[in-house]
């Protein structure tokens, strides 16, 4: 599965992306928001409020209770602020 | 047309580009953001824009697309920045033509507040008093939302 | 600014001469008006707009008076020509600028729908089969009456 | 009294402004077309239908109620179609 950080979220984590190895027990973009947490400090600030992160899957707009597995691209990062 | 690169653009030049050589348009809008040197207040030293390659052009190929659809346009430019920028600097450029300036309009206005709450960009401040990221505003999200009534 | 001319206009530096070395500005918005060669399925060869001159000016100004009342404007441009037109050929350029991009947007659409029903130009098309003057729009006429509501 | 014609009105009458010397009971912009009409053909046409037909005095839009005198400049037109 692999996983992108954007933002503020990925100054808090430390990484702009990574691959991982979820367990069979994350089906949703929340399930594996709140494995990550587990890790570490830097995941737990970064997902500490979730209505303050956003979720894309495969590039598209999504949410956390979406489903996802090992073959999609996850990425969070706060609200957009372009323009 | 979409572009999403780091050098500047020139509105006269995209503008031309949309228009020369034909004499079926009537009409033609555009808008172009540009980096104020004031960020409520505290003088702003510079901006950074981070954005997600890929999903970015797919997001503005959407909005693109979904223009075209509700107005009756015969062409449409999204130029967007990222990297660092300066006060003064442009950063974001939308133009449409169209046979009637109704269409140009309003397609160029909903093309900005779409982009402004669905392409992924960030935009990272550099002000005197430290470093902040951009807050989205609520009347970003309230600007979009009268679109979809 | 306004101006009544003749000769054309590049838009490229009438919007550069908004923005130059400026840093407050962070949103500008032009409208062009283009001759088209169709006029009603009816090929189109040249087109002639007659004005008044000394009125034109004194409403132009009224009309960009009125949108810096209604809107928060750094400044405005409208350069509206004269004189023999072919297909192709630039009419009009209404340009705006504001710290944000509503205000720019808005009075841009404002004055252009207050140009249209207020300046006194008159437009006479030479179209293959003959030569009309151009009628009103009731659509005109309509999108100028939304800003009075 | 100073009197402008653009377009349709000053095909129709001939000519883009004259000089007249209107009598003392024409004391609005329409006692003015009504005098005006009585010159002959090319006016009865430009006026035949007044509700195509706009008034400026002095350079402001006006109508056909307004009073006017000798010091005034008077314009009749169509319609504007600018932009």
């Amino acid at each position: 599965m692999k996983i992108l950080y954007f933002a503020w979220v990925r100054q808090k984590i430390g990484r702009s992306e990574e691959v991982v190895d979820a367990p069979a027990n994350v089906r949703t973009a929340g399930d594996l928001a709140a494995w990550l947490v587990a890790r570490g400090d830097g995941y737990a600030e970064a997902f500490a409020d979730l209505k303050r992160v956003r979720v894309a899957i495969n590039q598209e707009h999504s949410n956390f209770s979406a489903p996802v597995d090992g073959r999609d691209e996850i990425a969070f990062f706060p609200p957009v602020t372009g323009g | 047309m979409i572009r999403v690169q780091r050098q500047d653009f020139n509105i006269g030049v995209e503008i031309d580009a949309l228009t020369r050589g034909r004499t079926d348009v009537g009409a033609v809008v555009s808008f172009a953001g540009i980096v104020r040197a004031d960020a409520d207040g505290d003088p702003l030293k510079s901006m950074t824009l981070e954005h997600f390659p890929g999903m970015t052009e797919r997001e503005l190929n959407r909005v693109e697309a979904e223009a075209r659809v509700r107005w009756s346009l015969q062409d449409v430019a999204i130029i967007h920045r990222f990297g660092e920028l300066l006060p003064g600097d442009r950063i974001v450029l939308v133009a449409t033509t169209s046979q009637h300036r109704a269409d140009a309009f309003e397609a160029a206005s909903f093309l900005m507040d779409y982009l402004k709450t669905r392409a992924p960009f960030w935009k990272r401040e550099l002000r005197v008093s430290g470093e902040y990221w951009v807050e989205p505003r609520d009347s970003d999200d309230s600007a979009a939302a009268r679109w979809s009534s």
